[in-house]
């Protein structure tokens, strides 16, 4: 098992699980985040002050997906996600060694 | 009826006019007791800004609150300057059964107060002479002056979440300065609502005691012709029809505004009253009083059975919107005598709006606080309702109805596309996307909450 | 004193009586200054239903913020039905020194003020018929309204987070139509608590000014009938006796309420003088604003320091509560004429409220406001005070505290318990996990905030 | 002009002499119009306490509260009980021309009032007793009170978010028992400012007919002194001069409060004509109210087309300073008698306000909400507008201007000085990081909004 | 060493706390998500519009433990944040190359 | 590459981005996280009641990095955000088998 993080504009959000859900995963984990790259931050004004903001909304997800998922999953993502601007975000793949469900006890493939 | 110079109301007139003869309130004391009468019920209705902010503040999207906050402030300013510059000359001067007042500019105190202060002494015919008038005028200026900022307040919250802020603001020149004046001047200016030709053609006055149509439906007719050259707000509606919620994002601000606005609405109809100066006024008042307040709770107790009964959860915002239907349905005939009237007045406001909310989305209107519902169709129940229940004649409540919605909402359409065929009217949309807030101030209504750039 | 019906306040029956003698201010004119009075005072004390509201906001976790917003605005509008429907008339009408008034309904303005209002003109005879009453009937009505919401606010915010909304709101259906009514009749109706039976058996009439005991315990006892019958939140005790606190979720909210209560106290206090047409009545609602003001600084001082004393730390909600468990103090005898007592009052009041919200926690008693504290435990102590600072006696001033706690408590109790055991009360358990918002309202009040649906 | 003791205002004096003769308004029903007006215009101003406390929490990062809602409380109950313990008298009686008046403790109802009140029957005597003094006593203590906090208001929000709390408050105590009396004794207390040396020797009295200086000017004062003492919250001004923003954490609670003050600035002006007992002193307030209203929406238009030409983006903080840096500059004159100066007048003080942040930034004065700017700065814009628009007489404005800053400043700042080498008033390094609620409260005002604990 | 990344429903964070507790583990780290999987969202109503909410509130905890603690952090966790019903949420488990306590420097199992 | 994962003190963020940017790292991403561990939350007082708060304020860093400059990154991560005093947080590193960056679709260490 792998699990596909990425991390992409919040926008994006729906279309993403949208992309999942056609090709079969069932289930993901989202997290608000905040990201710094390439992209510029917008620059504020407050009182006569400027400041940058160098942190930008970003969502991360996490997908755990069986091996032979990994790259429909990426690929979805990646398709999903773009909106060829810079920021749009990135994928990275990590190994899972082991996964339960909760509810039930089951573990492996059959958990996700 | 004549809001202002034709007469002190109805009610005032007789007592003034009946006060030497039975030696009461004694001339001097009844202009003080109007004046103050104008400037607390005025103040109180003023309040309403902070109502129609903190309501609109709470109803929309966090990334457009700072923008909308800024709106409310700006145009309860420019509302103001406008009615001094041009808007209270418009309205009440010289209008004489017509349809609009004269141009004068800048309305300044009478020469009569002016002497009056600037005198070594307060001699029996400079008060007189002041007195005469029955109330000081720029109290009544400044009493008339907030009801204008209402009919903008309602435009705002409308619109909210996509317009432009200059623009929006433009609009609100013009609608301060003009058309709101130019509806006022034909029934609180003494004109052909208030004429006797009007009388003769349709049975009795145009009845609107403190602003159900003038005030209420102007500001909705406004709306809504902005509401649809505007258009909604990206995504609002899918592509099938559905209608997807943009929820508001801070509902207890929401329900303060509604409780301001309340607080506010014992001003807008019990100063409307026009006159404090006798027991004929104070007793009406109470009456006002009252109305308003039954008719308030009955929106807010109906408009909460029915969306039970019919979603089998009860709506907050609902609620709140029930209690202003309410208030505007009562706002054309407060002064009814059997309570009990109001009840039913403002619980079937209440009804109006819990039913008008959904259809405006059937139709891709796009109002963002409900304030069409609230305020246009509301309104039009209210003014209606006095001819029901025996304050005026239905087709003299018709007629006027629908007079004002003819000339304020072509007129409105015709501003609003000559602004977006101009300068714009719509946000861009990755404005919309990120946020007024963002692209009109730079600037976060809750930085350290939410999405805001703070919390890290 | 009796509030309304049998004269116009001790201070007000002097003044009119009077007023012929020395040829001051005539009779209409004092009707205008009554009337005015009411209803300016009234529109404050209105207010108030605001400043609940928000304290409460901002003292529920975010999950039932949307429900006590609603719960506040339903209360206030079912309170004013329900007065105006019985309540007034079980009040105020045919009290007769006896336990309660006349089942006569809807309260309408009299047949005296109709004529006045119908009249071709207003002739000295019907302007006479109407002023004899000292007030504008319908502006009395609406001052002693408001006074039933309070009532009923205080119900509310004891028993916020895991109270159904609808048998909640059925139990202010009784209390306004009924329990405060009927306790209200003993005093301010002229009912026994007012009768010479009463002043020859305990020495005194019973003296509470502005209603601490019939005001502000009544709903106290209410709310700590329900707390009991209700039960704590889930969690909220621990099996050791530990006590989980559960904070607000917005203080700057509960801050503004707190402002707005003081500000609307001054209404509630200044404005049951009951009159204003005379030196004598505005130089003693001037001695009310000030001791009314002093008391509620006095219980935010003392609140302040003792939490700063006994736990190293200034707690705000402490110092909120000090200030309305002050207000509440003194709101018994905001008339004594030695403006150093009043702080003292409050000072105690605020002392009182930080020693009392731990104790009802031992007793595991769940009162998310603290309104059992700063209500009903500050308003035994400022009817007490009355007797201590010489505006009573003693012994009277405690009977009628016993008598009203004596009738309000068991029948809300029972009240209570017959809507547990019919519709139930009380959330079930998993809607109180997830919140009211989520399980009575469907909607979050803060959807961008926190756990909201909509941060993504 | 003297504020109280010396007459009832310029107008006011006119009116009353003046009624005999016309045997208009009789005094008995003057003496309840100037007390009612005290009374309800000083509770308008008693709810700018609300409307500093939202600005100022709307103005602060979340992390410092819940700690600025406990100050706003705490410092409106100290004012108004130092007020009462000494302030008053010091400030209003024995005067006579000079520096300071008398300390005679707790202001009391005086023994006519008392009389009257105590008396079996209001008899002529007694009411004339009471009458002549053409105010209720507390009516007026009550409106003076009100003044007090609002000076004190304005240091609490420059100091916000590193000021201890104890040491905090401490200060109030002098400003509010010494220093704000001491200024306003040499002026409303008919001091030297308004002795007939001041006019022989600057060509007029010193005009200041609300507080543009008395109060906006003295809290300004206070405030700069605090922030030289106390020093800029940690990492605000970069090494390279750099000017990192804190963003306040809630804005629509900073425009709720904006518009509160605004609705509380018609008591705090309109009041300031200290009588209401005839048509000269209805006509004047009335003026005092739209001059009010216009000042304060010039400064929001012109704070808004200012930072849009500056900025390219419009500041709805810096429109929020320009209301209230309006309505500032309109204090000292809102009896002009040609409205579109007050638009003149405030516009220009919104303005002021635009420029003024950024430049106390400059100087590395760390003002949290604009306070010096807005109110110290516009202050001096609009006592020496009084001048300038024919008002006063520009030099003894100057000279007023310089001698109020020339007391409170080096004064104040000897009190900052001594309290921090005493106790210490800045919280420590850690303190300030994590939050002054957590660390002088041990309490969030959001727990579950943004870092909150309860946000798991 | 492992990461056991933990996604569960928020009120269960105090028992699993405790059961890690009491299994000798002595730090976590806890965040905020949002999980899309078969636990349908409830369905809202606003202003007369239905919506669904997909995304359900729950709590990412991410411990890492040494290899011989791994089953019985799984297995605690797996215990305490079961109700039996659908959404309980999943456990995975990661490989971790390195750990350091950015306190001390130290690194390896002494820096958890 | 690998994943450089850091919990620290959240006014320590800026500190730490300037670290990594210092040595040629070009984009990372942080969340606001809630800590438990060794350094013990803060007791609060609410309306008389104590309560202890467990869980504290952190903020969690996730950077990529190519293997290369997996040890730089550590180090400067562990020396930006080092205060020497108790609850500094951790670095931990995992494995990530790939990268993507969803704009371009580029993968590798060129994704980054
Ligand atoms: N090395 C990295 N490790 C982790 N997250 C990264 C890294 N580089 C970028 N990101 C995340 O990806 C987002 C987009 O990266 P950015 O460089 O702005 O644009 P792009 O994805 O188009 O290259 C960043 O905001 C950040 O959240
Ligand atoms: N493949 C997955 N990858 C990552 N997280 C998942 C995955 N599937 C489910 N989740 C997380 O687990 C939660 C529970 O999953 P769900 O399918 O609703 O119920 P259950 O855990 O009972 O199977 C989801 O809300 C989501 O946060
Ligand atoms: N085993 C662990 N797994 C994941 N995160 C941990 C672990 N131990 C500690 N942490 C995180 O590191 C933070 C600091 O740990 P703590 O034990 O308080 O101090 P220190 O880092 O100085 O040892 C914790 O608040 C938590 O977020």
């Amino acid at each position: 098992m792998k699990m596909v993080m990425a991390v992409i504009k919040p926008f994006k959000l729906d279309d993403v699980r949208e992309a999942l859900t056609s090709i079969g995963i069932q289930g993901l984990t989202a997290t608000e985040a905040r990201g710094f790259g390439r992209q510029k931050g917008q620059t504020e004004i407050y009182r006569g002050a400027e400041y940058t903001v160098n942190f930008l909304p970003k969502v991360k997800i996490e997908v755990v997906v069986d091996d032979s998922q990994v790259d429909g999953a990426v690929e979805a993502i990646q398709k999903a996600a773009n909106t060829g601007r810079i920021g749009d975000g990135k994928i990275f793949v990590l190994d899972v060694g082991q996964a339960v469900r909760i509810r039930t006890g089951e573990t492996g493939a059959t958990a996700l | 009826m004549s809001k202002t110079l034709l007469s002190l109301g109805g009610a005032g007139v007789l007592s003034l006019a009946a006060a030497p003869a039975m030696a009461a309130v004694d001339p001097e004391t009844a202009f003080v007791f109007n004046s103050f009468s104008f400037l607390v019920n005025g103040l109180v209705v003023m309040f309403m800004a902070a109502g129609f902010a903190m309501l609109e503040a709470g109803l929309v999207r966090s990334k457009n609150t700072a923008t909308i906050c800024l709106k409310n402030i700006a145009l309860y300013s420019i509302a103001g300057l406008m009615f001094y510059v041009v808007g209270y000359a418009v309205m009440y001067t010289d209008v004489d059964g017509g349809f609009i007042g004269s141009f004068s500019f800048f309305y300044n105190p009478p020469a009569a107060e002016l002497a009056l202060l600037g005198a070594d002494e307060a001699t029996p015919e400079l008060v007189k002479a002041v007195t005469d008038n029955g109330y000081a005028s720029q109290s009544d200026w400044f009493f008339q002056m907030v009801f204008v900022a209402t009919a903008a307040s309602i435009v705002s919250g409308t619109l909210a979440e996509r317009i432009k802020l200059w623009p929006f603001l433009a609009f609100v020149v013009v609608l301060s300065a003009l058309i709101y004046p130019i509806v006022g001047s034909w029934e609180w200016g003494g004109g052909w609502l208030n004429s006797d030709w009007y009388i003769a053609s349709f049975g009795a006055e145009f009845m609107d005691f403190a602003g159900s149509t003038l005030v209420h439906s102007t500001g909705g007719w406004a709306a809504l012709a902005g509401a649809i050259v505007l258009g909604a707000r990206k995504g609002r509606y899918g592509a099938n029809g559905e209608v997807r919620p943009m929820p508001g994002a801070n509902l207890p601000l929401a329900t303060l505004g509604t409780f301001i606005l309340w607080f506010g609405w014992f001003g807008f109809n019990g100063g409307s009253q026009l006159a404090l100066g006798s027991a004929l006024d104070a007793a009406a008042m109470a009456i006002v009083f009252v109305n308003t307040n039954l008719a308030a709770a009955g929106g807010v107790v109906v408009a909460m059975m029915v969306t039970q009964i019919r979603y089998k959860k009860v709506d907050l915002t609902m609620a709140l919107n029930g209690a202003i239907a309410g208030l505007v349905s009562i706002t054309a005939g407060p002064d009814l005598q059997n309570h009990f009237h109001s009840i039913i007045i403002g619980g079937i406001g209440g009804a109006i709006v819990v039913f008008a909310v959904p259809l405006m989305d059937k139709f891709k209107i796009d109002d963002v606080v409900g304030a069409i519902s609230a305020h246009l169709v509301a309104g039009i129940w209210g003014t209606l309702a006095v001819g029901i229940f025996g304050g005026g004649a239905i087709l003299a409540q018709l007629v006027g109805i629908l007079a004002v919605g003819a000339f304020v909402f072509p007129v409105s359409l015709l501003v609003w596309f000559a602004l977006k065929s101009t300068v714009g009217i719509r946000a861009d949309e990755e404005a919309e996307v990120m946020g007024l807030d963002q692209s009109e101030l730079g600037m976060e209504a809750y930085p350290e909450f939410g999405r805001g750039s703070q919390t890290m």
